[in-house]
């Protein structure tokens, strides 16, 4: 089937929660770094599955239970296939935090004083708080990479860091949530794996804008969200290189991740299975499969490109207006302008943008390092995605200056 | 009392437009004096809140009315603050507690700022008035 | 409002899942032990969230996300009131297993092996494996209740063995999930109470048939599913008396549960926000809180006593068939019948009662030391819920009768 | 070969109904041999099974044809097993990668046997006998 072409106002119709008003205005969503807005098809196959198909999946000889099986684990092909990795090495956890977790807890027996564990200043805290918590109960030490004072990484100055640390895991994002900011991926990767480290990246943000290639990019662990990908919430994705995902230790226990269950002690089933245990969430993921679908059938590149122009668009104007100072690297970014007004507090400004329909984000956004570095409290910030248009660019510009008239 | 808050809310009731409702509550707010900084402890902070808050609720002793303080850094919140400062200060603890602090913000069209999702402080300020009102009374 | 007077009809009417046919056949769904169905009013509010309210939850100071976050919390008040505890004392977790294992994590550092845990041999694997790693981690002793041979529980030799063993903890399930058998909790969690310990019931099927006041039950945690009380998958609830809650160390950490992070070391927030990090499953709290809406528009006093009767008939006539030997406890029982045919395996039955349109489950049923314990691989299981109607059991009858005569 | 397996699922193909259809099945794992117990091992069970299926799949060296064995303590399963027995076994690996099981449950009406959410052991199976054929031919 050929690419359909990038075609806007298709797809705005696609998705119901951007065709209303707030506040009488027609809403204006720039927050979708919190969280993605869902096309009918994600929201009509859930209630599908409520409807016609509802079951426990595995082990269930009827009907309802063999069909939602199915279902169930083709999805776990289409994501596999979205990454370019095998079904084998996906995991569904209930979001991005978990995944981080389970990989934190699955190296808890294998770290001591010895080991290096390397994270960047960038980080959301679901990328932070794990491995402090596994750096205390190994010994393990946890360092940062060198971060520009703009939040920017040197390429060649991280790569020279981790030859120096000759870290024993590497954790990463793949684009900032504060301030979109790319990270350069594949070198710092190549580096690592250089000194033999283990890779995680973190690629809540960047799993829908940049689709990567897994098996190219070549870390060892990804991690991201159904919710922030078209998807419904309550669902995650842990991909790990086979070898390595199968010799993390169990995490959770219970049902369907053993093999025998004695009173005394119980064998496990390989992974994914190993790590997977409990009634999973089957409605998330089939409508997490409908999301896959829904972005299978755009065109990638296109896709892309729109939100770049958008993007640069969006920066162009907002660096116009008097009192702002931008925190995100305009030239290498998913969608994300983070900012503030002269010294108005983030909380007023977004509070009065609401009131002209116009959603973003205000506060520490889950980084308080990042903030600490940056010398703030907090920052607005407005996240575009693809169903973002020309006109919400003007409406949010022309909305600003009005709160900003507001509050002289 | 009532007389004090309804002419401090008296402008925030009036405006014609939700602009011009958060410009009073704004002003409102610069009206009211800064906290020292020695004040501003982590104590008295409530938690949870994006914007800093900080709050002080007190009885005197002497006249048995109840003394709230309080400071915030972002303009809303403190003129949000400045509407619950005006609606209790110099009550008695029977007066408190008969004194609706709900319906009042709904009678202003600020009733979505004291949900509890909105985490600005503003309703923990206002339980916590309640609850020391209720702790004095019985 | 006055309580409705029970109404099959009516109700079968809220349940579209049930309304079609499985290989030509009307679908006889006799698997609500594994996951219930849904009413109408649970999938529409999902559907209306994806519609109309999309957006992530907490800190956002625009619109949709304060709605969602309104929306959200009360919810937990609405699962509070119904187990008659206080909203603080409500963690929302992905399902009955992670909440044990949120329990299990979380004394992991007050136990050592002078401790003792006591379960029974009844348990789901969700409620021993779990604990079998506790006791390997710290050294605690892992104890089973005496279990008569026919898979009941004598009140009197439990309690007498729990004042000789003074465990640290009991953890017990409210009713089997294989046989149905309801556990006479009172005495035993008194018993416990006596002697200091603490106790945790898996509710996940006790919570919707018995619907429990757990300030009267006084066990310190409680864990059930959202998907077996109507609502949907990926959620789950664990209870715990507040001091006791708040006792437990930290389990996933990110974002929402920190207060402060730094690049060192990070402080938390209280219960129940500590144990709740990343984006929630928002869109399965809402669902969940229609669920619970739609069980207090029932009576519960009349909902059960047709439960009652319904099982009575059921076992009544499951009885008359010859070769068919019950496990279940038929006078104390929460609605299942779990059963084998002379010496055929379960699998066939259950594959051929699946062409008569009839959902049972074959196995093992997440219970391998019960299997044990009964000198079974495995059995048959048909659990009913209030949804299921007398003709439910006379088509289930007949066409076990009709797979009997093909099996000859 | 192929009319040894046509002539064994003769009846299941012709069964008007589909009590007909397990019925032949299940007649068809009659007639395989009961499994001796030695070989009844944990390593020739397939896993994640909730019928016991135990296989063993080889190749005889001097006739290079396949040859497979299995049990099962299910009938309906051990029917199955029968049907790929007799579609597989002595046939050389060239057959074998060229025979499409699915192709053949799916014209026999069984093919919702052949998914592995049914966890019973036959895709587990198929998906091994044609591994060996092909790791046999390159
Ligand atoms: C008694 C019991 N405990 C625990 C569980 C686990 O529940 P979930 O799979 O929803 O985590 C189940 C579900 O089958 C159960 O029946
Ligand atoms: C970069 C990054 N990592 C991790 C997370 C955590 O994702 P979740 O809340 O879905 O677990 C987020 C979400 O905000 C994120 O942006």
């Amino acid at each position: 089937m050929p690419a359909l072409k990038f075609d806007i106002n298709k797809i705005r119709n696609d998705f119901p929660t951007l065709n209303q008003t707030i506040n009488g205005c027609p809403l204006v969503y720039l927050d979708s770094a919190a969280t993605s807005q869902k096309p009918q098809s994600v929201i009509d196959t859930m209630t599908e599955f409520y409807t016609f198909q509802n079951a426990n999946v595995h082990r269930g000889r009827h009907t309802l239970s063999d069909q939602a099986t199915h279902l169930y684990e083709q999805v776990r092909d289409k994501i596999a296939q979205y990454f370019n990795v095998f079904s084998k090495e996906i995991v569904w956890t209930k979001g991005a935090t978990e995944a981080i977790n389970l990989v934190t807890n699955g190296l808890r027996n294998r770290l001591d004083e010895n080991d290096t564990i390397v994270i960047s200043v960038l980080e959301h805290h679901a990328n932070i708080v794990p491995w402090q918590i596994l750096s205390q109960q190994t010994g393990a030490k946890l360092v940062t990479l060198p971060l520009n004072q703009d939040g920017t990484l040197e390429t060649e100055q991280c790569c020279e860091f981790i030859k120096q640390t000759k870290p024993s895991l590497l954790a990463i994002t793949q684009a900032s949530n504060t301030l979109g900011n790319i990270t350069n991926l594949k070198p710092l990767i190549k580096a690592a794996k250089d000194e033999g480290s283990l890779v995680l990246v973190d690629g809540a943000q960047g799993a829908m804008h940049l689709k990567p290639d897994l098996r190219e990019l070549n870390c060892d662990f990804y991690v991201c969200s159904s919710h922030k990908m078209l998807g419904p919430t309550g669902l995650g994705v842990l991909y790990g290189r086979y070898e390595e995902l199968n010799a993390l230790d169990i995490y959770q226990s219970g049902g369907e991740m053993i093999d025998k269950v004695y009173l005394t002690h119980s064998t496990y089933r390989p992974a994914p299975a190993k790590f997977e245990t409990g009634t999973p969430n089957i409605s998330g993921v089939l409508g997490f499969g409908a999301a896959l679908d829904y972005l299978n059938k755009l065109d990638h590149a296109q896709m892309r490109q729109y939100e770049q122009k958008l993007f640069s668009y969006a920066a162009q104007e907002l660096v116009k207006v008097e009192g702002i100072t931008i925190y995100s690297n305009l030239s290498d970014n998913i969608g994300t302008l983070c900012f503030n007004l002269n010294d108005e507090h983030p909380y007023d400004l977004a509070t009065l943008l609401d009131g002209y329909g116009v959603a973003v984000r205000s506060g520490h956004h889950c980084t308080q390092p990042l903030m600490t570095h940056l010398g703030v409290n907090g920052t607005l910030r407005a996240s575009f995605s693809f169903y973002n248009t020309y006109d919400d660019v003007d409406i949010f510009i022309n909305s600003l200056k009005k709160c900003i008239a507001l509050l002289d | 009392m009532t007389n004090t808050f309804n002419k401090v809310t008296e402008s925030i009731k009036n405006a014609s437009a939700w602009q011009q409702k958060y410009r009073e509550i704004m002003l409102l707010g610069k009206t009211l004096p800064v906290l020292p900084d020695v004040l501003k402890t982590d104590d008295a902070l409530v938690p949870g809140c994006e914007s800093k808050v900080w709050m002080f609720v007190e009885f005197d002793l002497t006249e048995n009315t109840l003394v709230v303080i309080g400071d915030s850094d972002t303009r809303i919140v403190k003129g949000l603050l400045a509407v619950i400062l005006a609606l209790y200060n110099g009550l008695t603890p029977e007066q408190v507690v008969n004194k609706n602090a709900y319906e009042e913000f709904e009678k202003l069209g600020l009733i979505s700022h004291l949900s509890a999702s909105r985490g600005n402080g503003i309703k923990a300020m206002v339980d916590k008035i309640q609850t020391m009102a209720q702790h004095k009374l019985s």
